[in-house]
């Protein structure tokens, strides 16, 4: 899959777990195609999922600054 | 180099079969949901976890392609 | 277990994978023995699974191969 | 050779312990489902762990012979 | 943070794991700090979580040496 | 010299990169609940997220006191 190039460079495990979240979240019954309604859910989600690793990202670094 | 052909055939085909173990373990649990009572997949199981697999590398493309957009 | 001993040979994950999701479907409440039900359960289960394991695995080469 | 001896006998024991860290998760998840207000294993709770280990690991037996089965 | 220290001296695996558990079942709407109540459930949560460990620790040891 | 402290720093780098990763997979799931309707974070799952990440490393802090002391 066009993943695994993107995966080595950038972040496999990031990759992995914002597909995971997303397809569960969106793509509760799977048919023959994504259909409009799961295609915007899926972008939106990755949009919010992306959010939350900056709102992630910087508390952590935030935490490990002040230990 | 015939055998090292061989060595990186056979990586990448433990490669794929790693990945159809994660893709059947999360098709067979969205699809197999009713109690187990006969070792064959009915039909409408069947279909869903190919649909699953699918629409799960759909997913996949386009949240790689939704990445390397923010990366520009 | 046995398990290591096929896991070096076959595979370890499908092991796994396979173990964790038919002891979670048959094994509900676990007690001094696997009793007729879940041993029943457990091999429908693992039949099941396989067979899911090759409509994934054509499915996904299938892809592979149209990309 | 007692090094050589030595290092084996660790790393199964690290085996093992990786091993036991994952079948408490699991077994945890199955039989703590209460609130948690103490720091003890009710006798319910302390059967269902040891049973879980011990039907977890005759499941998975089976699952290697019948794929050992299925490979014949 | 503090774990990676332990990790690898002690089972970074069973730190995962068990902060993982007991944060799960002890605070389920994270606030702005770990009050009473979750405090207890985490001490209480982790002390559960070590017996059972042992639990599982010596059946899977009588179990390896009997086969 | 230049290239090891570059190395150490990149390797940490990727360490806390996937840290942050696990974290936010863990957060996701427990503050983003409702069916998702825009790509933005409502002002309470931001709050959520970020609480989260800091009452889980104050439970892994506490949790590896207990072993410590559990040690000794």
């Amino acid at each position: 899959t066009i993943s695994q190039e993107i995966a080595t460079t950038y972040a496999s495990a990031l990759v992995n777990s914002l597909s995971e979240n997303c397809f569960e979240k969106c793509v509760k019954a799977p048919s023959g195609s994504l259909d409009a309604t799961e295609d915007k859910c899926v972008s939106d989600c990755s949009a919010k999922f992306m959010r939350a690793w900056n709102v992630v990202s910087r508390a952590y670094v935030a935490r490990i600054n002040q230990q | 180099k015939e055998v090292l052909a061989f060595i990186q055939q056979e990586s990448s085909k433990a490669k794929i079969q790693t990945s159809v173990t994660q893709f059947t373990d999360m098709c067979f649990k969205k699809c197999v949901t009713a109690d187990i009572t006969t070792g064959t997949l009915a039909a409408g199981e069947e279909q869903c976890v190919s649909d699953c697999l699918n629409r799960f590398l759909d997913t996949n493309i386009k949240v790689v392609q939704l990445l390397q957009a923010l990366q520009r």
